[in-house]
C-alpha cells in the first residue's frame, strides 16, 4: 500500500480523498493555490504545498508542477478527484513516466473512453446499445429522409464540428426535416466553417441514470448499481438518488450489466461511471464514460456501505477488490443535494465570501460531506460547491423527509447557497412523484416565476 | 413531506425568533448577531424600549426595559397562600441598579408556572386587578389553571398596576412577566 | 398519527426526538429549564415553553409542570427521552389520566419491569437466565456455605438494604466466605439497620451486553440484535459497539430470542433494552429492562438501518411496526463514543462553560449527534454529554479507523471533552484486540498512569 | 490504527500550526483566536519578527516582517532567462508602505515554481550567492529542480543579499521566501 500520497484538487472532494487517506492509514500531501492558503481541510494533511497562484490554470492545472510537488513531497502516487486534471490521459502518462501511480485507470483506457466517437465504437462492439443514428455524415436531403425514417422520427440533427446548440434542429417528420437539413448545414457552416450534418434520434424528456463501476487489476469488475442525476438545471447537476425511481427492475440490470461488459472490454480498472439516459418507454443508450470518481460518489456509498474513496485506493495499489457482484447488495434509498454559494433567487449568481457562521445537520441517516467551517472564505475563482448534504432511509419518501429536516438545519451564514431551491425542488410535485427528467427543472422554474 | 410551521400561539419567552425556511440564511438573516447588536445601539441612542421588524417568515424582536426588577409572583415572603401553591419557585428578587433609568423603577410580577392565565374568577367575574389599582403582596392578582387546578396567584409585591401583560386565556409559562407595577406608589 | 408532541427533555435526546418529528410532520413542543432558555436545538421546535428554573427538581423533574405545559402546549402525546421522567410509571399514569399519549411502555409494564426482583422473577418464569443466587436471605454461616457450593464460588455477598459497595464481599471459598459472611453482615447492620445478606455468583470480568428490543401494540416483538457496553468507567458508558466483538453467534441468538420473550412475558411495547452480563465463559445473565430509548441507540440504528426514534413514535400511536425479525439484518459494525464536557486529565471533573467554535466531523459513515453549537454554553445542571459521535463501517477495525479519523477532525474549543481519552482507548490494546469487559477502562487506565 | 503525525520535511508557509491529537483543543487551544490576537498585540509593543512556541503536539508560530517586499524570482522584467523558466507566475511587487519600518527596505526573493532548491550548481561548485554579494536582477540566485529540470533562478532584483532562507538540498513550495535583498546598497 501507498505511504503517502498526494492529492491533486482542492474543497470538498480533497477532503474527502485526506479523509480516506486517514482511516487507512495513509499521509497525505495536499497541494494548493493561494487563494486556498487558509482553507480548513489543508489542517488535515500531513504536508502542504503551495503550486501556484489563484488561477487553476496557473496551479491545480499545472501537471510539471503537481508532479514536482509530488516529488519533493515523496509522495507514492496521486489522487486527481474530479475535474481539474483527473480526465487528463497526458497526466496520467507524466505520472506513470515519473513512477508516480496515477489513483485512476490507465491512459489507454483513458484515451478508448476519452474520444466519444471511439467509446461508442467500444460500445457498440460490446452490445451495449447507443442513440441509433447515421454512422457518418450525412450528404443529402435524401440521405437524410432514408436515414431518419431508419431510426424513427423525432431526430436530431447535429453539427459534427458543432457546441452550444449551434447547427442542432429537431425533425418531427420528413417535411420538417428537409427545411431543418438544409438551415442546420447552413448555420454550421456559418458557425464553424464545416457545414458537415450527422443525425440521431431525438430522445424527448430524457432521464440521467449512472452505474457506479468498480473494477481492479486481476480482472474483477463490479458495478454499484445507479444513480439518478435528471434532475439538473442547464446540465448542472442538483440532486442524485440512487435508485432510480421507476425504473423497470430488468432495464437496470441490463444497464448494470452493459456498463460492466463495456468497462471491462475497455481494460478499465478503478471506479469510474457509465452514463446512460433513458427515455420514457425505459429504452437507454450509452452516452459517455467518466473516468474518475465523481461529485455524486456518495449516494452509491450510502446504498451499498462501500466506500468507493478507500477501494479506489486499494485498486490502485494493486489490490485485490475482495468483493464480488453478490455482496453488494443496495439497502433503502439515498439522496445527494449540492450545496453552491449561489444565490437562486438572483438566477445563481455565485456568492463568493466569507462564511461566517456554519451548523452542519446531524441524526439518523444524515451525512455532510464540507470542506467549509466558520471563517472559511469562499473563493472567487473556482466552483461553487460548497458542500454535499446526503441522506440515506429505507424509502424514497423517508430520504425525502430527512433531507427537508437536514436542509431546514443546515445554517450557513455569510454566503448565498441553494438550499431554498433544494428545499422548493424536493417538495415540488415532480421531483415528489417522481416524474423526472433532465427538463423538469427548468420547466418547473419557469412555472413556478410565471 | 409537510414542512412544519410556526404555530400560532406560540408562548414568549425568546427574544429572536426566526422559523421555517431560512436554513440558508445569508448576512442578512434573522440571526445576524452583528445587525442585532446594530439594532441594539440603536435602540440605546434614541432610548427605544422596544422594536420588532417582520418581513415574509422573519421576524427580529428586541425589548429593552428600563429599570425593571422581575418578582416571581409568589416569590416575596408573606405573600397569600393561593388554592395551589406551587413550590420551589422562589428566585430572589433582582435589584436593579441606579442610572439604568427610563423614568421610575417598576417591578414586573412573573408567573410561578405553566398554565392558562385568567384576569378574573370566572367569565361573569369582574377581573382581579386593573391598571390603577394600588395592590398589596397579598392581593389576588390572576388565576393559573394548570392541570384543572386553578392556583390563584398574588401579586408578592405592593404598589399601582402599571401594566397588565398577558391576554385573558392565554398560556403562560414559567418566568413570564404578569403585570408590572410601580412600588413607590 | 399525533399533530403534536411535547419533549419532556433537554439536549442531545431533545433534539433527536425533534428531527424525528420533524420528519413525520409533527410539531413540537419543547419544554425547557432557565438554564437551557438559549440551547440552538430549541429554535428547532414549534413551541417553546420554560417550565422552571435550573435546578432539575424544580423543572425537567415536575410531572405539574410538564403536564401543564402539554395541556397549554395543545400536545396529544410525550415523548420523555431517557432519565428524568422517562422511567417514572407515576408519570406514565398521570399521562393517562390527562388523555396525554406517554411515548413508552404501558406503567404496568414500566412497574413489572421496574422493580428489579419482580424483573427477575419474571425472567427466570420466561425462562431467561439470571446470576444464579439465594432465592432469599441467608439466615446463618452454614446456610451461607450451603448456598455457594450449590450455585458454584466465587460468590458475592450483597447487602439487602444495601448499595455503594457497602456490605459487600466476594469470597472465593468456604473458609473465606464463613468471615465475608460476618463482615458484610455486620457492615450491612451498621451502614443500613439492616443485617439482611444474600448471595450471588460472582460473574468476574464481565462484558456489558444488552439487547434492544421494539415491540407494537398489536403482538409484534422484535429486537433489533445487541450493543456492546462494556467500555465503561466507574459505571458510565464511554464507548458503545454492535455487533458484541467475539460473542458466539448462538449466544447472540439466545440472548436475542431470551429478551424478546422475557418482553413479550412482560406486555412491553415500544423500544426497550434487555440488559445482560456475559461471562468469560460466554453465559449470559438477565440484569435489568431499560424501559425507555437509550443513549446508545444510534448504534442499532447504524447496522439495521432502522430509525428507532420514529419506529418508538409510530407504535405509541398504535401503528403496525410494519416489521418482522427477519427484516431485521445487521450490516456491518457500529461504534458511539459519548463526548462529555469533562477533562480527562482531570479525574474526569465536568467541564461546564461555553462552547467557542465547533467544527463537526463528516464523511462516509458518519455521523454526529449534538446539541452543541458555537456559542452554546453547557450548563453546569446537567449531565455533561454534549455529543454522540458514531460510526459505521463493514468491519470493526474499519469502524475504529474511522471513528479515530472523526475523532481528530472533532474540534471543540471553548471546554475540554473527553475526545482525547477516546483516541487513546481505541488505540489501546485491549479494545483494539476485543479483549473488553467493563473492568478493563479502569485497569487500563491505572495501568497508563503508572 | 496508525495515527497520522505531522511529517517531519513540512515545508514552510501557514503562520500558525497545529497538528496531531489536539481535536478538543480547550480555550487555550492554538485555534485560539484570542491567543494568537494578544500574541500579535506582544508582538507589535516588543517589536518582535517571530514568536515560535511549543509544546508537546502543540505549535504556534507567527512571524512579522518589517518592511518587507515580496519579489517573485523570475517576476521582474529583464530577469536572466533560466534554463527552463516557469510561465504563469508574475504577481505584481507589493510595495511596502513608509512608516511600518524595523530599519531598511528588504525586498524577499520568492520561489516561481515547486522542487528542490540549490545554492551551486553542483556539490562541488560554489555558491551562486552568499550573504553580502551584491547582484544585479539577471544574476543566478539558484537551482530550482523540478521533474529533472534544473531551473536556474535569477535574482530579479538588484541590492545585496542580506539573507538566504531555504537549506541545501530543501524542498520549495510556489511563492516560499528564498532570499533577502537590500535594494539599497
Amino acid at each position: 500500500m501507498f505511504k503517502r500520497i498526494l492529492v491533486a484538487n482542492r474543497g470538498e472532494i480533497a477532503l474527502r480523498v485526506i479523509r480516506a487517506c486517514r482511516e487507512m492509514g495513509i499521509e497525505t500531501v495536499a497541494v494548493h493555490s493561494e487563494a486556498d492558503r487558509d482553507a480548513p481541510y489543508l489542517e488535515l494533511a500531513d504536508e502542504v504545498i503551495c503550486v501556484g497562484p489563484a488561477r487553476a490554470a496557473d496551479s491545480y492545472l499545472r501537471i510539471d508542477r503537481i508532479i514536482s510537488a509530488a516529488e519533493v513531497g515523496n509522495a507514492q502516487a496521486i489522487h486527481p478527484g474530479y475535474g481539474f486534471l483527473s480526465e487528463n490521459a497526458h497526466f496520467a502518462e507524466v505520472c506513470r513516466s515519473c513512477d508516480i501511480t496515477f489513483i485512476g485507470p490507465t491512459p489507454e483506457a483513458m484515451q478508448r473512453l476519452g474520444d466519444k466517437n471511439s467509446a461508442r465504437a467500444l460500445a457498440r462492439a460490446a452490445g451495449v446499445p447507443t442513440v441509433p443514428g447515421s454512422d457518418g455524415l450525412v450528404t443529402s436531403e435524401e440521405d437524410a429522409v432514408r436515414i431518419a425514417r431508419s431510426i424513427g422520427f423525432p431526430v436530431l440533427l447535429k453539427a459534427t464540428a458543432g457546441g452550444g446548440g449551434k447547427g442542432m434542429r429537431v425533425a418531427a417528420n420528413d417535411l420538417a426535416l428537409a427545411g431543418a437539413w438544409q438551415q442546420a448545414s447552413a448555420e454550421a457552416q456559418a458557425a464553424f466553417g464545416n457545414p458537415g450534418i450527422y443525425i440521431e434520434r431525438y430522445v424527448e424528456r430524457p432521464r440521467h441514470v449512472e452505474i457506479q463501476i468498480l473494477g481492479d487489476q486481476h480482472g474483477t469488475m463490479v458495478h454499484l448499481w445507479e444513480r439518478d442525476c435528471s434532475t439538473q438545471r442547464r446540465h448542472q447537476k442538483l440532486i442524485e438518488e440512487s435508485p432510480s425511481p421507476r425504473l423497470p427492475t430488468a432495464t437496470r440490470e441490463a444497464m448494470c450489466a452493459a456498463a460492466v461488459r463495456l468497462a471491462a472490454a475497455a481494460g478499465y480498472h478503478s471506479a469510474g461511471t457509465v452514463e446512460f439516459i433513458v427515455d420514457q418507454q425505459d429504452n437507454f443508450y450509452f452516452i459517455e464514460v467518466n473516468a474518475r470518481i465523481q461529485v455524486e460518489h456518495p449516494v452509491s456509498e450510502m446504498v451499498t456501505g462501500i466506500d468507493l474513496l478507500k477501494a479506489q485506493i486499494r485498486v490502485a495499489a494493486g489490490e485485490r477488490l475482495g468483493l464480488v457482484q453478490d455482496d453488494i447488495r443496495p439497502r433503502g434509498h439515498a439522496i445527494e443535494c449540492r450545496i453552491n454559494a449561489e444565490d437562486p433567487a438572483a438566477n445563481f449568481r455565485p456568492c463568493p465570501g466569507r462564511i461566517e457562521r456554519i451548523i452542519a445537520p446531524g441524526g439518523f441517516g444524515v451525512r455532510f460531506d464540507s470542506h467549509a467551517a466558520a471563517g472559511y472564505v469562499v473563493p472567487p475563482n473556482y466552483d461553487s460547491l460548497i458542500g454535499k448534504l446526503i441522506v440515506h432511509q429505507p424509502t424514497r419518501s423517508g430520504a425525502i423527509e430527512t433531507m427537508a429536516r437536514a436542509l431546514r438545519e443546515l445554517r450557513i451564514e455569510g454566503v448565498r447557497t441553494t438550499v431554498p431551491l433544494h428545499l422548493d425542488l424536493l417538495a415540488s410535485a415532480p421531483f415528489h412523484e417522481a416524474r423526472i427528467d433532465t427538463t423538469f427543472v427548468e420547466r418547473w422554474l419557469a412555472g413556478a416565476s410565471s | 413531506m409537510k414542512p412544519t410551521k410556526a404555530s400560532e400561539n406560540k408562548t414568549a419567552g425568546k427574544t429572536a425568533e426566526g422559523k421555517g425556511a431560512d436554513a440558508s440564511a445569508g448576512t442578512g438573516g434573522v440571526f445576524d448577531e452583528r445587525r442585532v447588536k446594530r439594532l441594539i445601539k440603536l435602540m440605546k441612542r434614541h432610548d427605544l424600549s422596544e422594536i420588532d421588524l417582520q418581513q415574509a417568515d422573519e421576524r427580529v424582536r428586541i425589548r429593552r426595559g428600563g429599570a425593571v426588577v422581575t418578582v416571581p409572583a409568589d416569590g416575596l415572603p408573606g405573600a397569600g397562600a393561593a388554592t395551589a401553591r406551587a413550590a420551589g419557585a422562589l428566585p430572589a428578587v433582582n435589584a436593579a441598579g441606579p442610572g439604568d433609568a427610563d423614568g421610575g423603577r417598576v417591578v414586573v410580577v412573573t408567573s410561578p408556572m405553566v398554565g392558562t392565565f385568567y384576569r378574573a374568577s370566572g367569565p361573569d367575574a369582574a377581573s382581579f386587578v386593573k391598571v390603577g389599582d394600588r395592590i398589596e403582596p397579598e392581593k389576588t392578582v390572576c388565576i393559573i389553571e394548570a392541570m384543572k387546578v386553578f392556583n390563584e396567584i398574588p401579586a408578592g409585591v405592593s404598589g399601582q398596576v402599571v401594566a397588565i401583560l398577558v391576554e385573558n386565556g392565554a398560556p403562560v409559562e414559567f418566568g413570564q412577566p404578569l403585570l408590572k407595577v410601580d412600588p413607590e406608589h
